[in-house]
């Protein structure tokens, strides 16, 4: 071992004690998010054209697109945040970029899931979309 | 040595077994076998650590064709070229080729309880992947694998406790 | 008979301070601190200070788990008497820059060997319950105990030689303002090091490599008993450190000095710590009889040679 | 089963895994030992095995994505790529230049992350923690890198099938550069503990050493394969992507022990520095994606990349449905596995994690059936009562 030295990382080693320390100190000093980060979905129901693209390539089936009437542009979107990986092929998949990942809601843990089951619509759509079977014809899309 | 170089010493070293080796992509080759010739063809392909076994696929064509074909992917820098053997589903089996690859014990050990595929020889039958009490005679890659008969059994073995 | 010097000061002792309660709560200090300062030197931040108090505290209210094969009245005692081992040893060390306690001639072997009753334990301990990595990590804990002994008295020797004498308290009164790390800076480097063998620190902590053996012998413990072993082992690491401070740093001092002197010691210990590898066990053993020994006696020799010049 | 009765006689077998210190995931290992020498071993795998290739048959390209992207924690982009690229090149479509840069960007990226985390727990099992926590905390710098480039820290998925999500702005580009100038001093420094710290030597020198030979018998792939002095690494021999317009220096080592693989992944993270400065330097103008057919072509496709591990194979079948019909994976560590059994075997009892590590052993990555184990004696529980019970948990 001709170049076998002792204590090769002495001085990060010593260095550190005069430093603060690397750990983040999370709860208490929270950094910002990064603009890209992918977090909680938010749906833009004035700009959606009901299509179902999202759910339909949602690898985990986070989405529901539930079409109350499509001409009237009555939509109800139904999203499982504690089922949705954050992947962001929603968004990818949108043609008219109704769906896009919040990066300031990320700190999504809770003790249970009673928050993550969302309804989005207006009111009145969510209450016809949830009624058992519509009678005006139009069959809920899964 | 360029692919297509490759190529050539690749249709060249599977002369003896067969011409029906087809160039499926730039870099990929198939080369359809008869089951009894794996052995001398792998042999032949890896002579001189000319390529490595990468991999082994097995595929099921279904029950209607009543087949399994399975691969044996050989790379040599670009090139891939597949050794494809079909089987019957009725009796598959196909012979080790641990005895001249000895890392293609994990492969096989994959290939037989995945698909149920016999591999006559091969030095460690044991499972590899699935759980020690998956039930005997299911195979869940099979295309007519019906997840209801995997019963999960959990037992209390009071060794383990 | 002067009853409150001749009982209640010696039970005082024992119990109390400087032995007993004042030894674990100053272990568990150390420990505290020892960690701390890793953590530091690693740029992390390190436990707080109740830490260690808290994991004891969880632990005495575990449940124990005694393994089936294992004898359960050695299961439950080997804790005890080795932590009884290290707390008598206490009594023969002068502490917090007092005098010892109690003081008899040859008192520094048996505070050693007293030292090793906890080593010894852990390693039956290990033995009894019949573990895997148990039996493996005893086997290494008895290696390296056999290893880091003959070195560590060989190194505690030359104080004993210059000083004529086996008594701490009567090494420590020639110490005295002496500074012996300077005339004797191979014996105290051997010192140190041995000792960091003992407490199975870093790079000797192969008894207990937790990537290969889990916990070493210690494995099977969980609730009280860990506890215990725990305690012994930060009373060692007072009790040890204190030795070769009070040997090789001058004898005794006021308690703020000592404070420093220990503070000191444990930076070095910290700094040796994190800058190395773990060694493999037949490293370690390689290492101390083909090094350490080796240069413990050429220390003696030179020491004896030096005082017949002299005298 | 650890507290069996030992008898002198019988053999001393010590089981690593599925929960072992060593091991951060489950893999079971049982080692014969006599005194510290190890004289057989053997291996369990299938700890973390989630029936992956059969879920993609039941599922579309787009949602197999990202299921293949979570066939690794570490690797994802290597896997979300090779599965891009497969699909791809099985409809016909070729990502635009732009798109295949970034892939390189963020793979090289990725392979600093898995390398510095590599050389951490490496150090780890050698006792070896200052160089654990210090290559740890500058893996941080590039995990926020990542995080700012694809908005993850770790399932990046940075790909779409037909290119990329994520852009890279100038700002963007700025900041990358200033975190790999960073990284590139640090891995130098660790390059030179990795050579010359002589208590780390003594447990990485002429330890778990593999011949050229031996690693072309056993067919290990990647740093592992290349510090045995086998030069290969796909980057160069059959380049993917955007590699074609940035060629890379392969590494390679004579020595084959811990310590060569030390080297190697150390030097590589360097070498990935150069090739991320050149991709920001070089990077296309255009689009980030192209149109994709969701109902992909009859046929067959193999995509083979190198991911930080080693060569990553992807073989796909489709029957003409926007859903496959095979899909196989085959990852490095499972060609570098039979190697770990190989060594060991003479091993020293405290080598074995550090041979172990030695090939970056990815068990999630191995194992691609649901267990529900049960408190309460036997209990039988069938796929559909475990689908059900699924539902009812997440409804």
């Amino acid at each position: 071992m001709s170049n076998a030295k002792l204590a090769t990382m002495f001085r990060d080693v010593f260095g550190s004690l005069g430093k603060k320390p690397a750990t983040e100190l999370y709860p208490f000093v929270r950094t910002e998010a990064p603009a890209h980060l992918r977090g909680h979905v938010v749906w833009n129901s004035e700009t959606c054209t009901g299509c179902g693209l999202c759910a339909k390539d949602c690898p985990s089936n986070a989405l529901e697109m539930i079409v109350v009437d499509r001409k009237a542009k009555r939509f109800v979107m139904r999203y499982r945040l504690d089922q949705c990986t954050f992947c962001a092929q929603c968004a990818a998949s949108c043609n008219q970029d109704s769906i896009a990942l919040s990066h300031e809601q990320w700190e999504l843990a809770a003790l249970t899931r009673d928050g993550y089951h969302f309804i989005w619509g207006k009111p009145d759509d969510i209450a016809e979309a949830l009624a058992p079977k519509s009678d005006n014809g139009d069959k809920p899309e899964a | 040595m360029s692919t297509e170089e490759r190529i050539a010493e690749a249709r060249a070293r599977l002369a003896p077994f067969t011409d029906a080796v087809e160039e499926a992509a730039p870099d990929r080759l198939n080369a359809p076998l008869p089951v009894e010739q794996l052995l001398p063809a792998a042999a032949a392909l890896i002579e001189g650590q000319w390529s490595y076994l990468t991999t082994i696929t097995g595929t099921d064509l279904g029950p209607e064709a009543g087949e399994f074909e399975v691969l044996y992917h050989f790379s040599s820098g670009a090139l891939v070229t597949t050794v494809r053997v079909r089987i019957p589903r009725d009796e598959p089996a196909v012979p080790s080729v641990c005895g001249l690859i000895p890392a293609a014990s994990f492969y096989e050990r994959e290939l037989m309880e995945m698909f149920g595929i016999v591999v006559e020889g091969t030095p460690n039958p044991d499972r590899l992947f699935l759980p020690d009490d998956w039930p005997v005679g299911v195979y869940p890659l099979r295309k007519d694998f019906d997840p209801s008969e995997a019963t999960v059994v959990i037992e209390k073995d009071p060794a383990n406790d | 008979m002067n009853f409150f010097a001749d009982v209640i000061q010696p039970i005082l002792a024992l119990l109390v301070f400087p032995g007993g309660l004042f030894v674990l709560a100053l272990g568990l200090v150390y420990l505290w601190v020892n960690r701390k300062l890793v953590a530091r030197l690693q740029n992390r931040i390190g436990p707080r200070w109740f830490q260690p108090v808290a994991d004891v505290v969880r632990l005495f209210v575990k449940e124990e788990i005694i393994p089936e094969d294992a004898n359960p009245a050695l299961f439950v005692a080997l804790p005890i008497v080795g932590l009884a081992g290290v707390l008598t040893a206490s009594l023969y060390v002068p502490l917090f820059g007092m005098a010892a306690p109690f003081s008899y001639p040859g008192d520094l072997i048996v505070t050693v060997y007293l030292l090793s009753l906890l080593t010894l334990c852990i390693g039956l301990a290990g033995a009894n319950s019949t573990g895997r990595f148990s039996l493996v990590g005893v086997t290494r804990t008895l290696t390296q105990m056999f290893s880091y002994e003959a070195p560590f008295l060989l190194a505690l020797l030359s104080p004993a030689i210059i000083a004529q004498t086996w008594q701490i308290s009567e090494i420590i009164a020639y110490a005295d303002g002496r500074w012996l790390m300077f005339t004797h800076p191979i014996s105290f480097v051997i010192a140190i090091i041995a000792l960091m063998g003992k407490l199975e620190m870093p790079p000797f902590d192969a008894p207990e490599a937790e990537t290969e053996i889990v916990a070493g012998a210690m494995t099977e413990y969980s609730g009280r008993g860990l506890a215990l072993f725990k305690l012994g082992h930060g009373a060692e690491l007072v009790i040890g450190v204190a030795l070769v401070t009070a040997l090789f740093m001058g004898g005794t001092a006021n308690p703020l000095i000592w404070l420093a002197q220990t503070a000191v010691m444990l930076l070095v210990l910290s700094l040796v710590q994190v800058l190395m590898a773990r060694l493999r066990i037949d490293q370690t053993v390689g290492l101390w009889w083909r090094y350490g020994s080796v240069l413990a006696i050429v220390q003696i020799v030179i020491l004896i040679v030096w005082e017949r010049i002299v005298a | 089963m650890i507290n069996g009765n030992v008898k002198p006689a019988e053999k001393f077998v010590v089981p690593i895994g599925p929960q072992h210190p060593a091991l951060k995931e489950p893999g079971h290992f049982e080692l014969t030992i006599d005194g510290e020498t190890v004289t057989a071993a053997s291996a369990r795998l299938g700890y973390a095995h989630r029936g992956i290739e059969k879920g993609a048959e039941s599922r579309s390209y787009v949602q197999t994505l990202y299921m293949m992207e979570r066939v690794c924690g570490i690797c994802s982009h290597i896997h979300g790529t090779a599965f891009s690229l497969v699909v791809e090149k099985l409809a016909g479509v070729e990502a635009p230049p732009r798109a295949q840069a970034i892939r390189v960007l963020v793979a090289e990226l990725e392979r600093i992350h898995s390398h510095l985390l590599w050389v951490g727990v490496g150090a780890h099992e050698a006792g070896f923690d200052a160089l654990f926590m210090y290559s740890w905390r500058d893996r941080e710098v590039v995990m926020d890198i990542l995080e700012a480039l694809t908005g993850n820290r770790v399932n990046y998925s940075a790909n779409v099938l037909g290119g990329v999500k994520c852009d890279v702005t100038p700002e963007a580009a700025e900041t990358i550069l200033k975190g790999v100038d960073f990284l590139e001093e640090r891995a130098r420094q660790y390059l030179e503990v990795v050579q010359s710290d002589a208590m780390f030597l003594r447990r990485t020198r002429g330890v778990g050493t593999m011949t050229r030979e031996e690693a072309l018998t056993l067919g290990v792939v990647g740093p592992t394969a290349r510090a045995s002095g086998v030069t290969q690494d796909l980057r160069k021999d059959a380049p993917y992507a955007a590699y074609p317009d940035f060629p890379i220096n392969v590494i390679t080592e004579t020595a084959g022990d811990l310590e060569a693989r030390f080297i190697v992944r150390v030097k590589e993270t360097i070498e990935s520095c150069r090739i991320i400065r050149e991709v920001l330097a070089n990077l296309p103008e255009g689009e980030l994606t192209t149109r994709m057919p969701r109902r992909v072509k009859e046929g067959e496709a193999i995509v083979r990349l190198e991911a930080p591990r080693g060569e990553v194979f992807y073989y796909v079948q489709s029957d003409g449905t926007d859903t496959a019909k095979r899909v196989k994976v085959r990852t490095p560590t499972i060609a570098n596995m039979a190697s770990v059994l190989h060594l060991s075997v003479g091993h020293q009892l405290a080598d074995v994690p550090m041979i172990l590590a030695g090939i970056d052993p990815c068990f999630s990555c191995n194992d691609r059936s649901v267990r529900l184990t049960s408190a309460h004696g036997n209990d039988v529980w069938t796929w559909e009562k475990l689908r059900q019970h699924g539902i009812e948990a997440y409804r």
